[in-house]
């Protein structure tokens, strides 16, 4: 805990001295500094996820009165998450907000800074008031930082829309919070878990707030104003917020799991499905994206769904009393989670490096960037391997800890259960493959084959902070990916306070064996690999080298760069057949005459939750203001009869007796 | 007597929705602030003197002549006759006017059933002035109609205050009067501003500050 | 010692497999066909060549070919061999298995696309659609497996018992979707046509248009691999559980060169599909693995 | 002794200036009117309550109203004294200025300090005679217009008022005079119809000052067309002075019974409010406008959280407090914006942040302390709102309270980004931001935010005080 406050204070030091330190100096002072408050958060957390739970109680003046900050294995494991993902957003951004000389950044390393501080204090506070307050400096600090493009009209709507998003979120929460509030009579959040005897009331409460959770979290239906905030963001904070920020939704509904113990049938249930929905959805809308940003925003969406599916299978577990579903499910969903926080940190400031060489987010617009710059290439590779779930890599284990949960939880499932787990298992390995089909559409059409515009003709590697960064992340996706053993003991350390039937320390020893298993499989296939690719190269050598030339045309001589396969052309067989759920929209200008002058073919992805939801209801919305329109006419005489009736009518109802 | 004086206050409010000629107007208004001075006159009697005659005084300098008079010197320079086109038809006014006394009435006889104290005539007649000073703001489009019915609803309040017996502490007293006043003299002020600013100084030339959702 | 044959069958089954559908197709279309062990020595042939790569090419497209074969290689030695063992078990080492594979795929779609040719992308488009499709259904199956049985591991999955009807089942549905996604993986007719030279019609071989020498040497045996390996899950479903040793390590080899048996005379009799048409005849897969799972629901007693 | 100086001050100040002629010491007499009110409450929150002439009186009760007129006063008179430098006002309007403020000053610390209904009214219709002229000051058709509108529909909702008071009177008939305290505290002996009839008048009338609906309209209007300090003045001020009195009667009518009634009036009053201000919100073009329907809003929040009682009365003074705070930063910033971009607005205006920076900052923080986002007391003030909702089981409310807020939002933040974000006009002044245009309201915004933090007892003390 001492570490961790100490932690805190450095940050807010970072954040208030960097406005005294000179500018050439300012970024690297508040790396350092940074960088050494979040190492000092992060030991803190880690100590006490090895130790047992820590809390301290500040008694301070109104409106907090009493607040207790408290590190216990939940809140910890995200803690450190926090610390471990803001590090090396930390290192990355420094480098980022190195190419914006011309500017001070005090109001934007204040903003990031703090922005650190109030997720930690999300994840650490105990009371609705005190938590209420750190998620809504949450979103104000990355509200502030999403604006770092200030002459862009795409990042001014998608602010007002992460406004918005934001207030409905908290608005759901502040009612969930309240309900329990007013039951308890406390804002403690120790003091919820006496309220639970009613089971109807404790569901609606908890349906309201994963509502609410589910919005910062970006589960579909809530996800709307994710997809337009990730790549309006520069790329530091859209890897932060993907990567950190949007779990702290995924805290909250955790923290509520563990304070209301068993969940409902019901709301498991509910949970399971937007989980699985989210999971698939995301990733087909992932695919249908032509923005790099935007894939990667949805691509979250996706990997939420799957810490999601993790939850659910826990929550479903809790219910009917199945250990490997609960302890699994939760552990997979954990590890999931911080696994997402490096790969998809390491994906947008790969985005964000492609972004700043060539001032292109459009997929269509790039390729061939591996020569260009091989270790963004690189890592970015890294990274879709690992996002796609794909062994050696991180991504793998939480899938794979997933699949190890339903596998083995589903045989002492009873009845549709059962069923239920395997169908999940099976969504899960959709989302999957289709992640794979995303991601090789983003590694291969951004940075193989060959140039298809001049946009790329600039583009370098960028300098050492942000490779540093990014390799940090990279580095990080390797260890977990061949060595998850430590990893899923910390999260066997928070899935254990659930409730469990038995021995959750026991119950976790044999999944280690088998994760120690999977290393040396990996092991073996990587020895493997190294020797067939020395093989491949002696026997290349041996038989003549390499003959360059031209890619093989099929006999066509004159093929362009414009001729190979795009971004749409290349998931345009699974657009045709997920048809309206995809909503690939297109527009085609057929050719007109005899001699054509010009046709044209765009394609652009719709997002059916905005077009079905969230258009017509703000048209609605609309509508109904309208309807409102007479209001303020400018007639004074108007004005006044509204005074008179408002008498009248009151009067009509004193006198009748009221 | 004093009840003599209440309705032909109140005939004089019948015979203002009748006519749209200004003249009328103004020397109903002047009708009713003299008919005031008698029932303070008559009524007030009792009170500490200061205050009676304070009333009695403002009540006949200002209501029966100063702005009667004042009212006149802008009709006279803004050469407005009478009402353009009330937004409702003369006859149509009639029947409002009456519909406005008899249902004037009928509060005033549902109230003195629940509180006898109260002088129902005056009160019937001082709550159906008010609504047709209401009326009036609301129907007419002349600015300066709108300020007559304004003083009409003064004039109205008054005879309320007459009718319930209220005293109200002399400090209040000189107060309101003295806010009535120069808010009387603050509208015509202004009320030559924008004649001078405005050709005809309507209601529907004051529509440009509003607002679309 | 069944470890040791299940490596050593790995080596030269899969392009036996190649060699048998190649000679039952040529015997259904009267001609004698080409040797048996053809395939393994036109490997071998590669693996002495040089290479002619793309300049357009990066490190992807020469670390893939490696890449997807020791991948491939890893998950067959999960896979169950002779007898149901495997090389390596552990719990839940299909998902390893199937994911390697995965791995395999995502490198071999990168590096097609890495050529930036048009046709290479169209072939890579179209092989990751189909998995998209596959790749479900055998998640649900294993699920299943694992529903009904409790276990965890490859083999012990796909040793069916229990009473009633269930292994038969299981059994039948299981090996009919495996030989559809056999025949799909392992780029047959009649989703694919490796023989055919109109490069627009192509999946798999028009993925790998640029490779050559040792790179398509390995590329290819990781194909026959593949294919090798979905054989071998057939295998492992269709033994009874208590089956003796001695004929399990026969088995293995017969049910293999059975399938490309079947295999050889499915692409006898049948035409190519259009390739618009080829995701409704994957669903069947789906649609397969969801009747299983509902058998296996009936058979644990009902929804309940 | 403080309460005869300030009241006496303003008057007497008033006649001098006329006579001295010098803008310099106009400007003086301000800051020393500013300083005195200060001065006065300071006073009395040490020395504890003042009587005089039975009339007035300064009291825990009202301190919280004193304390407000005194900061917004002070804060505003250096943005006064920018705006007539700048807009260079002739003598004649210089000296007008001054002497309606003083005037306004005086006659709100009157309400305020006025112990009698009746001598609180006389005063609330003071200050629309004293705002009068400011409305009317930049003399534009559409100032004309305003000044009208204002004028007119204000006094009709004062003489509304007076008949309600005069009921109220009618009521207290034999019981006692119209002094809070005795009707307070004779509230059970007082005539329940007259008390219940006379209510829905006195909501009305002073509502109308108050800006509730229904008698808001003439808001946007003045607050538009008005200075920007005075449209400070107006939201910070005189809203609140108006609230005073109606609260006053609200207790009355709680102390005798009628608690639940005379809720459903407020409620009624204060979700129209929010009702109207989100519609309007939504599509208003002008941003002093949008100020102005804010200002609605909160009017509205806060009559909400004095008819929820229990917490919600805290709330709703806590609410007070943090809306004049942030409004008058948030008008006195929108002076700026106007003069620098040359128009009210919206569409007129974008690159805050690039034109001038404090302004900027002060623009966009301001809209976060509005918004109800932490580290402000707004955020505070709903959350108690809202909590007393749930505690009363309310849910209904608290799902309008919430869409219609969540609108609002919307409406402002939309505004509110498009101003802040994206590049500045060829045509917006390049001129340096002076220190005196942004301190004030950051300071304001500085003490806002402490107090949302970590709030001292003794300002705490003086909000709770303020309910009773």
């Amino acid at each position: 805990m001492t570490f961790f406050l100490a932690g805190i204070a450095t940050l807010l030091a970072a954040a208030v001295l960097q406005a005294a330190v000179p500018r050439p100096l300012r970024l690297a002072f508040f790396a350092f500094v940074t960088v050494a408050g979040l190492i000092a958060a992060g030991t803190g957390a880690l100590m006490t996820l090895l130790n047992g739970t820590e809390s301290i109680l500040f008694t301070l003046p109104f409106p907090f009165e009493r607040a207790t900050l408290e590190l216990d294995p939940l809140s910890a494991f995200f803690a450190l998450t926090i610390s471990l993902g803001g590090i090396a957003g930390t290192i990355y951004g420094v480098g980022y907000l190195g190419g914006y000389p011309e500017r001070s950044l005090r109001g934007h390393l204040f903003a990031f800074a703090l922005f650190l501080v109030s997720m930690l204090l999300v994840v650490t506070t105990r009371a609705v008031l005190s938590f209420l307050f750190a998620w809504e400096l949450m979103s104000l600090w990355s509200l502030v930082l999403l604006f770092f493009d200030r002459s862009n009209d795409e990042v001014r709507d998608a602010t007002i829309n992460y406004f918005v998003a934001m207030h409905v979120a908290f608005a759901l929460i502040l009612t969930g919070f309240l309900l329990f509030m007013t039951r308890s009579g406390s804002g403690d959040f120790a003091s919820f878990s006496a309220v639970m005897s009613d089971p109807s009331f404790t569901e609606t409460a908890l349906l309201i707030l994963f509502a609410g959770f589910a919005i910062k979290a970006g589960f579909i239906p809530f996800h709307s104003w994710l997809p337009k905030a990730h790549p309006a963001a520069p790329s530091h904070v859209s890897g932060l917020m993907s990567g950190i920020m949007i779990k702290t939704g995924i805290y909250g509904i955790l923290r509520f799991t563990l304070i209301v113990g068993v969940p409902t049938t019901r709301f498991a249930i509910i949970v399971l499905v937007v989980a699985i929905v989210s999971s698939v959805v995301g990733v087909l809308y992932a695919l249908a994206q032509h923005d790099l940003k935007r894939l990667l925003a949805y691509s979250s969406i996706e990997n939420i769904g799957i810490v999601g599916i993790g939850i659910g299978l826990s929550m479903i577990g809790m219910r009917i009393g199945n250990g490997p579903l609960i302890l699994l499910g939760m552990t997979g969903a954990l590890i999931h989670l911080v696994n997402h926080s490096l790969f998809k940190g390491l994906l947008f400031y790969g985005a964000g490096a492609l972004y700043r060489a060539t001032h292109t987010r459009d997929i269509d617009k790039l390729g061939g960037i591996i020569g260009r710059m091989p270790k963004t290439a690189l890592l970015f590779i890294i990274g879709s391997v690992a996002i796609a779930g794909l062994p050696p890599l991180n991504g793998f284990i939480g899938e794979f800890v997933l699949y190890l949960s339903m596998l083995s939880g589903a045989p002492h499932a009873s009845g549709s259960y059962g069923g239920l787990v395997v169908l999940t298992a099976g969504a899960l390995a959709l989302t999957g493959i289709l992640a794979l089909y995303c991601f090789t559409k983003a590694c291969g059409i951004v940075f193989l084959g060959s140039p298809r515009s001049n946009a790329v003709e600039t583009a370098r590697d960028p300098g050492g902070a942000m490779i540093a960064g990014m390799t940090i992340l990279a580095f990080a996706v390797f260890v977990i990916g061949l060595y998850p053993a430590p990893l899923f003991a910390l999260a066997v350390t928070v899935a254990a306070g659930y409730p469990y039937p038995g021995d959750a320390a026991a119950a976790a020893m044999p999944v280690v064996a088998t994760l120690g298993s999977v290393s040396r499989v990996l092991l073996l296939f990587i020895l493997l690999f190294a020797f067939l690719y020395y093989i491949r190269n002696r026997l290349i050598a041996g038989g003549g080298g390499i003959a360059p030339a031209a890619t093989w045309g099929c006999g066509y001589r004159h093929g362009t760069a414009r001729m190979q396969y795009t971004a749409s052309s290349y998931v345009s067989p699974l657009m045709t057949l997920s048809g309206r759920l995809l909503g690939l929209g297109t527009d085609l200008e057929r050719p007109q005459g005899l001699f054509p002058a010009r046709t044209a073919f765009r394609s652009h992805p719709h997002d059916l939750v905005d077009d079905y939801l969230i258009a017509p209801g703000a048209k609605l919305i609309r509508y109904l203001f309208s309807l409102l329109r007479w209001v303020q006419s400018g007639d004074m005489a108007q004005y006044i009869l509204y005074g008179v009736l408002f008498l009248a009518a009151a009067l009509v109802w004193i006198m009748g007796g009221n | 007597m004093s009840q003599i004086l209440t309705i032909l206050f109140g005939v004089g409010i019948l015979y203002l929705a009748l006519t749209s000629r200004m003249r009328t107007y103004i020397q109903v208004i002047a009708l009713q602030g003299f008919i005031l001075f008698l029932l303070i006159v008559r009524d007030f009697g009792h009170i500490d003197w200061f205050t009676f005659f304070f009333l009695a005084f403002e009540t006949l300098a200002f209501k029966t002549i100063i702005v009667p008079v004042m009212l006149w010197r802008i009709v006279e320079r803004t050469h407005v006759a009478r009402e353009a086109d009330p937004n409702i038809p003369q006859f149509g006014s009639i029947v409002i006017g009456t519909i406005v006394f008899l249902s004037g009435f009928a509060v005033t006889d549902w109230v003195s059933r629940t509180d006898p104290s109260v002088d129902a005539l005056a009160f019937g007649i001082a709550v159906s002035t008010l609504i047709i000073a209401f009326f009036i703001i609301l129907s007419r489009k002349k600015l300066i109609t709108q300020v007559m019915g304004y003083m009409l609803m003064q004039n109205a309040v008054a005879l309320l205050m007459i009718a319930m017996a209220v005293e109200l502490p002399l400090l209040v007293n000189l107060g309101v009067l003295l806010d009535i006043f120069t808010l009387m003299f603050l509208f015509l002020l202004f009320l030559g501003k924008l004649h001078s600013t405005y050709e005809e100084t309507s209601r529907e030339k004051l529509t440009s500050l509003r607002d679309q959702p | 010692m069944a470890r040791t044959l299940n490596i050593l069958l790995l080596l030269f089954l899969p392009f036996l497999m190649l060699g048998i559908i190649n000679r039952v197709k040529a015997l259904a279309g009267g001609r004698k066909g080409f040797p048996l062990l053809q395939p393994f020595f036109d490997t071998l042939k590669l693996l002495r060549k040089g290479a002619v790569v793309s300049t357009v090419t990066s490190w992807v497209f020469a670390v893939a070919p490696a890449l997807a074969l020791a991948a491939t290689f890893t998950a067959l030695l999960i896979a169950p061999g002779v007898g149901r063992t495997q090389v390596i078990a552990f719990d839940g080492d299909i998902v390893l298995c199937l994911y390697l594979l995965g791995l395999a795929k995502f490198f071999q779609l990168i590096s097609a696309l890495d050529t930036g040719s048009a046709f290479e992308g169209m072939g890579a488009s179209r092989e990751a659609l189909f998995s998209v499709i596959v790749e479900p259904s055998l998640f649900i199956f294993a699920g299943t497996l694992a529903l009904v049985s409790g276990h965890m591991s490859f083999g012990e999955l796909f040793s069916l018992s229990g009473g009633s009807a269930w292994p038969t089942v299981a059994a039948s549905a299981g090996a009919i979707m495996l030989f559809l996604i056999l025949l799909t993986e392992g780029c047959r007719i009649p989703i694919d046509d490796p023989n055919t030279h109109l490069e627009l019609t192509m999946i798999h071989e028009v993925m790998i248009l640029d490779n050559s020498g040792p790179d398509l040497a390995f590329l290819q045996y990781a194909a026959a691999l593949k294919m090798y390996l979905f054989a071998t899950l057939i295998a492992a479903l269709i033994l009874p559980a208590d089956i003796p040793a001695i004929h399990a390590a026969f088995a293995l080899p017969v049910v293999a060169l059975l399938c490309a048996v079947l295999a050889g005379l499915v692409e006898s009799l049948l035409a190519r599909f259009r390739i618009s048409h080829v995701p409704q005849f994957l669903f069947l897969t789906v649609a397969l693995s969801l009747i299983t799972l509902a058998a296996a629901i009936y058979f644990r007693g009902g929804v309940a | 002794m403080m309460i005869p100086i300030l009241l006496v001050f303003p008057l007497l100040a008033a006649v001098p200036l006329f006579t001295l002629r010098s803008r310099q010491a106009e400007r003086s007499v301000l800051i020393a009117h500013a300083l005195l009110t200060a001065g006065a409450v300071l006073y009395w929150a040490v020395a504890g309550p003042e009587e005089f002439i039975g009339y007035f009186r300064a009291d825990t009760g009202n301190l919280l109203f004193l304390a407000l007129i005194a900061t917004v006063y002070i804060a505003v008179i250096p943005a006064s004294y920018r705006y007539l430098e700048r807009e260079k006002v002739s003598e004649l309007w210089h000296r007008i200025y001054v002497v309606s403020m003083l005037l306004f000053v005086f006659s709100m610390t009157g309400a305020i300090l006025a112990s009698n209904l009746g001598l609180f009214w006389v005063f609330i219709e003071a200050t629309t005679l004293a705002s009068a002229p400011f409305i009317y000051f930049e003399r534009h058709e559409s100032s004309l217009e305003a000044t009208w509108k204002y004028v007119f529909i204000c006094s009709v909702g004062i003489a509304i008022a007076f008949i309600g008071i005069l009921f109220l009177a009618l009521s207290a008939k034999g019981v006692c005079d119209l002094f809070y305290t005795d009707l307070i505290r004779n509230a059970p002996q007082l005539g329940r119809f007259w008390l219940l009839f006379s209510f829905p008048f006195i909501v009305v009338g002073l509502g109308t000052k108050a800006g509730v609906a229904p008698m808001h309209s003439w808001l946007p209007d003045a607050h538009s067309e008005a200075p920007s300090p005075v449209s400070a003045f107006l939201s910070g001020m005189l809203l609140n002075t108006a609230l005073y009195g109606l609260y006053r009667v609200f207790q009355v009518l709680d102390a005798a019974g009628l608690r639940r009634e005379a809720a459903i009036f407020f409620l009624i009053c204060g979700f129209a409010s929010l009702l109207i201000s989100a519609v309007y919100l939504a599509g208003a073009t002008n941003f002093k406008r949008l100020l102005a329907y804010s200002s609605i809003e909160n009017m509205g929040i806060i009559f909400i959280g004095v008819a929820l009682g229990g917490a919600g009365i805290f709330a709703a003074f806590l609410h007070l407090m943090a809306h004049s705070f942030a409004k008058t930063t948030l008008f006195i910033t929108a002076g700026n914006i106007a003069h620098r971009f040359g128009t009210k607005d919206i569409a007129g205006v974008s690159g805050l942040r690039e034109a001038d920076r404090p302004t900027g900052a002060l623009w966009g923080i301001g809209f976060a302390a509005l918004a109800g986002l932490p580290p402000f007391p707004i955020f505070i003030s709903e959350f108690l709102i809202a909590r007393e909702m749930v505690t009363q089981g309310r849910f209904g409310l608290l799902a309008a309270f919430l869409l219609l807020v969540t609108l609002v939002l919307y409406g402002m933040a939309r505004a509110a980004f498009k101003m802040y974000l994206g590049t500045a006009p060829e045509t917006a002044k390049r001129e340096p931001p002076r220190l005196i245009e942004w301190l004030p309201q950051a300071i304001l915004l500085l003490i806002l935010c402490i107090l949302g933090v970590a709030m001292p007892d003794a300002i705490r003390h003086i909000i709770t005080a303020a309910g009773f």
